[in-house]
């Protein structure tokens, strides 16, 4: 293991949606405490680009490795070290606010703890909404519930697209001051969104433009 | 269409909390005596019937039963219209609070009917009369309206979601009420509802009189009891409803 | 009394209607009185929990 | 009005990108009547007796199956909203909708009840009254479950408590449908209750579309 | 796996989330099963032969209502690609929706069978042959369906088709339950239709989650 | 009619979610050309008050008028005055992008003609891609493509609920220009969101704070 470990290596990765390709041969690696900022046009690719790293789109050609483990090696020991959180919250409207969040921590292999769960509820500024059903949360407090979960799970790597949508100025104060302890602990993250105002206190975030249509 | 004024100063909530609360309990005492009386008069001192012997004294429970079954659906119907039309809070109460009381004896009218058909015409149920899958129908048509409401965790929208779906339902009543004449049936037509020439002696009706009255006085009675809890709910903002949730009773 | 009860061999039913009919009535009457305390208690807790002046909104020009 | 075709135009389009959906019902339709006639192994005399019945409620319990699919969609992509602040009256948009899923689930069933009625042994005249009885029924159901649609449509897993809603009231419908078809297998007139199904059809279309817009509406929120 | 587990209680949460659905669905049950009956207004004995085609077209029929519902919603809302990012199989996520979805749906049928077959006029070792069938037929039943929906919740033309290849597999479990049943009615042994149903079952435990969960991943792009 | 007609006025607003009153007596009037910016923590109640405007939450009490008509006294006209874009996009996934944006048009009683269709598109920078699925957009893509029916259905007030969700700098300048020709046309708009970066050339626009939790 290097000093500064690499936790996420992609290699040449080429993608393609439908007819069109949206990147070809891309490389990068992130070490860990890193950020990487997807930034570009609409429709540029950073969903796609993430949903490739995540295994959930296929790949047209290319590899990409989480602590040295391809997808395809050891399915579930790279999915461990993944946190996703996409475009849509992936909340159970039905279901109470504590009930969604303890299945987040349960889906990352968490046994959930009532007293984590609160914590987790008062940081995101949920307190005391925890037996309400998430179908009677605004959308905001939908996406700090989705964060929540995310953050509660600590995996290694971070993907997240456009995780400042919907939250209000505190929230994405919150974001940040989690976002920094992440890194801090070793983590590492990639970030999609529009407005990378994202403060960064580690290694400098590297900036990949998807070139528009 | 304007409401009536009297109706609307009726209809202010506060007024109608106060006036409830003041006329419940005559109302409930003198049904309970009601039924008491009637029920006494019905077991003890009616003579047995020629052909049914001594079942036919089901009909003292039967009948208020089934009869205040459609009453209170009528109720609650209504209610709900007033309700969808003039968005009166009062009147969706009323129909909240008549749902579950109207459930209670649509029960009651199938489980005595029920019980009543097994002496009388050797069964307990048939799917072929009318009359009968009517009320059953009333039956569901009560239960998903209070399960609608439930459901529903906004008030005003379970309101007028379930209200919407008890006037729709009440396509149903004149099928209850007119089933025996229109099919062939097993139940019995109308034998006391034509007050002109009653079918049957003084001797039995009285006790059925007297025991619908009480039927329809406690039923009242409790009705308005849920409604004002009800009405609570639905004027939460209210100044009136600090100071009445605050009085304890 | 033992011929009242017996009514005339339809004891089951008749007795039956009468039982479940008074079930009724006092189910009836106890639910309806636990309904409104109840609702009261939960509108007295509601109003002690609730901020004077929740959510109030500001315009400025 | 005009909106309310345009209504109508989208749902057939949806639909048929969901060909999958509607194929599985009409398979279910054929496979579930056919069933009996395979399994039951009855004479056919007595097959003939309860054609309708079967037809009848089979095509109920199809419709109870496409209706969640109803107004759900809308709901939860954002295009419910839209389309009630749209200028068109709830009740051309619960119209429509009903229409559209009528002309999917319901009409198919009419064409084919001939047939699945001659394989029942039905003949003559019956198999003229029994896709009178389910034209004139099914878009009755159809609009009686658009309003239990649209009142469940805010609960997710409503499918249940839309059954037990829609169920009583399509009761009478269905009476009449098989009391019709049985007239007429035994050779009586069937008129009487084709014309109750007839002034069903009438008063549930003057009725429930209101009905089931004012539901709409009222579960919005 | 214990991810599975909690998948399944995730579900079970949403099916039981309102108690009332439950109670709903046996309603619908009795009250669908007994329509029939209703309709068709049969003598007890005719009834009898009946009564196990009815219950099982009930059964194929709440296993279609699931369909749509089983991952359609975790699809548009993102939950299932949260699900299929944690590290459980996808093969044990289909198995844990579809045992969800069968205590719900199917569960209660097999249950109230006897009492439903016992109104039907069904005796003796019949009651207890017939919910044998269903247990045995009804799971094997909602495996199909969750392969089925896992392939068209893609929307893709092919997908769908494959789908609808999928399906047809439900009828000989159906035959194999009714002809069951009806043999041990007419009072012969049933022995070898339920040793079929119960190859069928074992066959789908083995098979179809890992084809369903194929198909999630296959689909998720 | 003055000069400067009103053309939004809200009276007496009081607004309950639950068991939570969001406003209590608020009133406001927008007249036309001007702009109302809602904002306030996740949670305030941007998004119920925009839908109490729209008539689509009931109001505790309160009368909302558009150019002097209440939704109760001639639903139709309040309608036809209203245009609405919410969290939610709105649209089927699985119709053509064309198939979308003429659905939304007819909604707003206009008569679908490929050619305006067409230059809608161009201008939410969409051309090309008429004819994809809905579902094959990107998110952002999928919120121009919603803007793009408002703005050829030019509804006089317009209700948008967080619009910049999900577009880049290239779409919110976009929104910008459409924002402020339509201000210029004698329209008003009413736009919830958390950054508020929307220059406005007519009368000064107003901000209402919503306090939070
Ligand atoms: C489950 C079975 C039954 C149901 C659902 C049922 C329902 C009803 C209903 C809805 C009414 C109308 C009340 C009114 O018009 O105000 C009624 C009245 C009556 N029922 Fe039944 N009934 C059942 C069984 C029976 C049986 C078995 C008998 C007697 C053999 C019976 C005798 C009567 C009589 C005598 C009346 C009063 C008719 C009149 O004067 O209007 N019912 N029942
Ligand atoms: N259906 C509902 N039932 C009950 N309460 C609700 C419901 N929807 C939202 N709420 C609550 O009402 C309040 C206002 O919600 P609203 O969606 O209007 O907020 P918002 O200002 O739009 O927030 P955001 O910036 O997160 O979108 C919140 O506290 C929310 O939890
Ligand atoms: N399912 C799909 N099938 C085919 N093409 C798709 C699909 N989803 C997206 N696309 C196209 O692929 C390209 C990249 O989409 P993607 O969602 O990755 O963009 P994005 O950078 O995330 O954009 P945004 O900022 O709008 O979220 C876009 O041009 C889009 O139209
Ligand atoms: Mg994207
Ligand atoms: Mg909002």
């Amino acid at each position: 293991m290097n000093l500064v470990s690499t936790m996420l290596e992609a290699r040449r990765l080429t993608i393609w949606r439908g007819e069109r390709r949206l990147c070809r041969d891309l490389s990068f690696s992130l070490a860990s405490g890193s950020l990487l900022l997807l930034q570009g046009r609409n429709g540029s690719g950073k969903t796609s680009l993430l949903r490739c790293l995540a295994g959930l789109l296929p790949l047209e050609s290319g590899t990409v490795e989480l602590n040295g483990i391809a997808f395809r090696r050891d399915p579930a020991r790279y999915l461990r070290c993944l946190g996703w959180l996409g475009h849509k919250d992936g909340l159970k409207t039905e279901l109470s606010v504590h009930r969604n969040l303890a299945f987040r921590l349960r889906l990352a292999g968490l046994a959930g703890k009532a007293g984590k769960e609160d914590e987790l509820l008062e940081r995101a500024g949920l307190k005391g909404l925890g037996n309400r059903a998430a179908s009677q949360l605004s959308f905001g407090q939908r996406r700090r519930l989705a964060l929540a979960g995310l953050i509660g799970a600590a995996p290694p790597v971070w993907l997240l697209d456009e995780p400042d949508a919907n939250l209000d100025a505190q929230g994405r104060e919150w974001l940040q001051r989690e976002l920094n302890s992440h890194l801090d602990a070793g983590g590492c993250a990639v970030l999609a969104g529009h407005r990378m105002e994202w403060r960064v206190c580690g290694p400098a975030p590297q900036l990949i433009l998807g070139i528009a249509r | 269409m304007r409401l009536p004024n009297w109706l609307h100063k009726f209809a202010s909530p506060p007024h109608f909390y106060r006036i409830a609360a003041r006329i419940e309990p005559w109302m409930l005492w003198s049904g309970l005596a009601a039924i008491a009386v009637g029920a006494f008069g019905g077991l003890l001192l009616a003579p047995p019937d020629y052909q049914q012997g001594d079942a036919y004294r089901i009909i003292y429970f039967h009948v208020p039963a089934a009869y205040l079954a459609m009453q209170l659906y009528a109720l609650m119907a209504i209610g709900s219209a007033i309700g969808l039309i003039w968005r009166m809070k009062l009147a969706y109460a009323i129909a909240a609070a008549a749902a579950p009381v109207g459930l209670a004896f649509t029960g009651l009218a199938l489980a005595t009917g029920m019980l009543w058909g097994k002496p009388m015409w050797g069964a307990y149920w048939s799917w072929g009369d009318a009359r009968l899958t009517s009320v059953l129908v009333m039956f569901f048509l009560y239960l998903g309206y209070m399960l609608l409401h439930a459901s529903l965790e906004e008030r005003s929208t379970a309101d007028r979601a379930a209200g919407i779906l008890a006037v729709v339902g009440v396509v149903n009543l004149p099928i209850i009420k007119f089933s025996v004449e229109w099919w062939s049936s097993l139940h019995q037509g109308p034998t006391i509802s034509r007050l002109a020439a009653p079918a049957i002696t003084w001797d039995m009706l009285w006790p059925l009189l007297v025991m619908v009255a009480g039927s329809v006085l406690f039923s009242m009675a409790v009705t308005l009891t849920r409604a004002r809890a009800e009405v609570l709910l639905r004027e939460r903002s209210a100044r009136w409803v600090r100071d009445a949730a605050e009085a304890c009773a | 009394m033992r011929e009242f009860l017996a009514m005339g061999g339809y004891a089951a039913f008749v007795w039956s209607c009468v039982g479940l009919s008074f079930a009724v009535f006092a189910g009836l009457m106890l639910t309806a009185r636990r309904r409104l305390r109840s609702v009261r208690g939960r509108i007295r807790i509601r109003q002690r929990n609730a901020a004077p002046d929740e959510g109030s909104w500001e315009l400025r020009a | 009005m005009r909106i309310g075709l345009a209504v109508l135009r989208n749902e057939f389009l949806i639909y048929f990108k969901k060909w999958i959906h509607i194929i599985v019902n009409i398979a279910f339709f054929i496979f579930s009547t056919s069933l009996f006639s395979l399994v039951a192994g009855l004479e056919q005399e007595l097959l003939a007796e309860w054609g309708a019945g079967v037809i009848w409620v089979v095509a109920l319990l199809s419709m109870l199956l496409a209706m969640p699919l109803l107004f759900q969609p809308d709901r939860e992509d954002g295009t419910l909203d839209l389309m009630l602040l749209s200028a068109v009256d709830p009740a051309w948009l619960a119209l429509a909708k009903a229409a559209a899923n009528w002309c999917v689930f319901g009409l198919p069933l009419v064409l084919l009840s001939p047939l699945l009625g001659a394989s029942y042994g039905l003949e003559g005249i019956a198999l003229l009254v029994l896709p009178a009885t389910l034209a004139l029924g099914t878009p009755a159901l159809i609009l009686l479950a658009a309003v239990a649609a649209a009142l469940t449509a805010g609960l997710r897993r409503g499918v249940g408590l839309l059954a037990l809603l829609v169920l009583p009231l399509a009761l009478p419908i269905l009476l009449f449908g098989v009391r019709a078809t049985e007239l007429a297998a035994d050779g009586f007139p069937a008129g009487a209750p084709l014309m109750m199904l007839g002034a069903f059809l009438l008063a549930a279309l003057g009725l429930l579309p209101w009905a089931a817009g004012a539901a709409l509406r009222a579960t919005a929120n």
